[in-house]
């Protein structure tokens, strides 16, 4: 809750190594994530968003948590681990909530290895 | 007056959800007395059997069952002939068979007239036909969120071929004058469709008087099971229209190369039909008729009423509500958010940096607490996303009554409500 | 081995009927045990709510039922994905879901191969396309009443798009080999489409060894309710198919001018589906999982022999039946005349003059006397035209078995038989 | 049951003045009626079928019923009235097979008085 009324890291990561949208398909809300990286560790990481509670507290928990994870182990974040390690019992639709910010950030690191290897 | 309290008794599902617990999501689906139960479960215990073309008793009797539901509720919207009354599945697949049986005749730069607050079920269907080239006009809404008259006439156009409209919205629960619409649009020679879903069940409606050419609506929001629903068609425009689906019941007979089609309305429906959908939809029609639908009406209009007295009452900070304030307009939906977030554009997005997060509860976090509070309640675009847009609004909350509601029902919902702005410290 | 006189128990309806009356229309419609009616029960009782996008418990429960129905049916099929099973309301509008949507890739002489058994509801759909220039082929048959599979090597051609086929006929009880016309097919490039109405609910089927591109059937005849069926279908395929109906559920947004579709199997199924319908059919699978479906057809293959012994014995005059004597394909259906009569020929009957009437017993009397004897059997072409014609008559009766149906059934049918013919005095 | 075994007028009537063809729809039985007409009344009916046996029974009872009867009488025969007067009770599909030849018949006199008129 506490993550919710003051989440953290809200905002835009300057000159961003990847930036993704995600929308929740059950709801229409959205997410935007950027990270910057260093030494393959997710040096910062914001996020912007308009969704519930959950969706809003989740991406404030998670992008606390990444903070200098090295991109291969937030890549496989687990994700009912991720839903127990929050600590609240959430029916099928708010998982769906939860991992909106998990899915963005994964997605944001493929994007970010994928224009690593183009270069 | 109907007495919500003894209605209540009726339906099991109460006993179990207990006396405190207030349901009101009934525009997406009514709860189903026992009389309903009952009936279907008759059937499986005494004539479960395939009906039609069964020389043996058993099928007869299946076979009469379901034809007297199709009389049942020919007679309970007034239809005049039971030919006139299809069964399908709801009132999604009915509007997708007329799109797919009238959306035949239509030529490119034709067009349909639809509004912007209908339910995706009679947009989607209708979109389908732009593959043809035909177009989807949307009639807009007054300030008091009824249908803007002057835009209908101005949208219908000598192109327009298909006029079809909510007779009452799920959202904002607006009450349109289909029988004044049903007559401007055949006086411009149009096709008039009614979307009854939210009608039929909660008020006397005439298919004969409002001379609508079809009619549909779903069993399952009026007492009756899921699986189930109506197509109420003018005989001759049903007689005309190809079929939709093929198979058996719906044909005369099959060669190789061929087939030649039964008479209305078995020509509509192919298969085996859901046989104790029918059976449970006619008790379910039993259990309304005995009420009485003026009754049906009533009750609901003193809910809606007194939801918007107890609106101003409360005062619940940042509350927000949509829909017409005049009642005699406006159904037992009451769809309403605590601050507004209007949906977020991608190009925004990138300018917000900085901005705090918007001050308000998001809809579905707002009907989560109304749960926790013994209050179900609806959040979601409602299946109507043009309107949400149209609102500007990324979702709202919904509370929508029935017979077995009561006003403490809403008593409730708001005191639960003031308690979720409280937590949520605004 | 089964015992069914144990299994009838668990129907109530046999209650109703008494210990000497056999149910043997099985084909059209099978009976339904108390704990599929309990379990529809329970859900009006304890459940009830709309699916999907309800935040409130009630609806998450009702979600929750209505997708393990779909997890249930996935694995009684061995589908191995859930999301490649869609409800629909039953095989009928399977198969008319393909022709509205693998139809409209079809192009002028293309060509869908079927065979001359086919049930009206995949012969029908098909025929839709012939207004595209789409051409139906039709495999005959051999003198055993086996699929004649030189003749579909033969009309398999490169233009042969679809090939859809009935694993098991409800006229003549005949299985085909699936599994080996799926190869053919798709060495040809064909889509493969199975028809298991008639195996699903009376055989272990398994959508993933039979490699069947789509595969549908209908609950009420194996054990579910009315209303609700299945279509299989890889997931590949349906994801690549645009929608067959349009409206809430199936969309992931809706715009003015256009909309984005929801993921499989969501995007097939719009508006509120046949929840207890699907939560019955689960229960239904639960009931023939437990007594294993290659028990099932053992039990079925022993009644077909037991007939196919007793006709041989009780010799009844002019008695004639129709499909394979092998039990190995043979299913538990059994379609037979007393005396033929083809059917009337316009022409023909300007000679009749003079000439006296068949002496054969119109199947729809035989039928009737029948369950006059207590025996519930059909008559008429069994939706099933094209094959009437190629076995040259106008009907036959026919008696179909299930778990519930005894060898005392079997003599009760061949009892009455003989007082029938007696009866009409031949 | 005796009509069914020994029906009564079946064949063509020589130079009838009208014949007609009727199909059951619901189960593809046939029935062929001719009539001769003197002096506006039935003179002769005689009919072929392929049927069940109520469905032929009836058609011999109605053929018999006929003879003598004037045009406009035959033309209004009620079918409620009709089926009780077989005096046999028949479910909904049943009576369809006693009316096909009712309906033959009513259909058979109308076109002869269409071709009267023409004339
Ligand atoms: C082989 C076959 N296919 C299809 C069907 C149609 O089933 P439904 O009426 O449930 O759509 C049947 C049922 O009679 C059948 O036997
Ligand atoms: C106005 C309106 N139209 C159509 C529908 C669709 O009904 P169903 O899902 O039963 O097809 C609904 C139900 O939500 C509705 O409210
Ligand atoms: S409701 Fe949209 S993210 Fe939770
Ligand atoms: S069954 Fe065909 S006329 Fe009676």
């Amino acid at each position: 809750m506490d993550h919710y009324r003051n989440p953290h890291n809200y905002g835009i990561v300057q000159n961003a190594a990847s930036k993704i949208i995600e929308y929740n398909p059950v709801c229409g809300d959205t997410i935007q994530i950027t990270i910057r990286v260093e030494n393959g560790k997710i040096s910062d990481a914001k996020f912007i968003g308009r969704g519930c509670s959950i969706s809003q507290a989740s991406a404030s928990i998670l992008t606390d948590m990444v903070k200098g994870m090295p991109l291969e182990e937030a890549k496989n974040i687990d994700e009912d681990k991720y839903i127990k390690s929050l600590g609240i019992t959430l029916g099928p639709s708010r998982e769906k909530c939860a991992l909106l910010a998990v899915n963005a950030l994964k997605k944001c690191i493929k994007d970010y290895q994928k224009g690593e290897e183009s270069k | 007056m109907l007495s919500p309290l003894q209605i209540k008794k009726d339906f099991p599902i109460f006993e179990r959800l207990g006396p405190d617990y207030s349901y009101l999501d009934n525009a997406a689906t009514s709860q189903k007395p026992y009389s309903v139960i009952r009936a279907m479960e008759e059937f499986y215990e005494l004539h479960n059997s395939n009906v039609h073309r069964g020389i043996y008793r058993l099928s007869e009797e299946a076979t009469n069952l379901y034809e007297k539901s199709r009389e049942k509720v020919s007679d309970f919207i007034n239809s005049k002939d039971s030919r006139q009354i299809v069964f399908v599945r709801n009132t999604t697949e009915a509007i997708n068979l007329l799109s797919y049986t009238l959306g035949r005749e239509l030529k490119k730069d034709d067009e349909i007239l639809i509004t912007i607050l209908e339910h995706h079920s009679n947009i989607v269907p209708w979109q389908f036909l732009s593959e043809k080239g035909v177009k989807l006009r949307y009639v807009m809404l007054n300030p008091d969120m009824t249908l803007d008259m002057d835009d209908l006439q101005r949208k219908l156009t000598k192109k327009t071929r298909i006029v079809s409209i909510a007779q009452s919205s799920n959202v904002l629960g607006t009450i349109s004058d289909v029988k004044e619409i049903g007559k401007i649009a055949h006086e411009n020679g149009s096709t008039f469709v009614v979307d009854a879903a939210q009608s039929v069940p909660h008020m006397p409606v005439d298919a004969t008087d409002i001379d609508a050419d079809f009619l549909a609506f779903s069993g399952h929001k009026m007492l009756g099971p899921t699986g189930i629903g109506v197509l109420y068609g003018k005989y001759d425009l049903l007689d005309r229209m190809p079929p939709f689906m093929g198979g058996g019941e719906m044909i005369s007979a099959v060669y190789q190369d061929h087939s030649t089609y039964a008479d209305v309305p078995q020509k509509y429906e192919a298969g085996t039909p859901n046989i104790e959908g029918a059976v449970g939809l006619s008790s379910a029609v039993d259990y309304l008729r005995a009420l009485g639908m003026d009754q049906v009406r009533e009750h609901e209009k003193d809910l809606i009423e007194y939801t918007l007295k107890k609106e101003e009452e409360h005062n619940v900070p940042d509350l927000i509500s949509y829909g017409p304030r005049n009642t005699e307009v406006r159904s037992g939906v009451y769809c309403f958010n605590i601050g507004e977030m209007s949906p977020l554009n991608i190009n925004d997005l990138a300018h917000e940096e900085g901005v705090q997060m918007s001050q308000a509860i998001h809809p579905h976090d707002v009907s989560e607490m109304l749960d926790d509070g013994n209050v179900a309640v609806r959040s979601g675009h409602h299946c109507a996303m043009p309107l949400a847009e149209f609102l500007n609004v990324v979702a709202t909350s919904r509370a929508s009554y029935y017979i077995y509601n009561t006003r403490e029902d809403v008593d409730r919902l708001f005191n639960v409500l003031v308690k979720v702005v409280k937590k949520y410290g605004r």
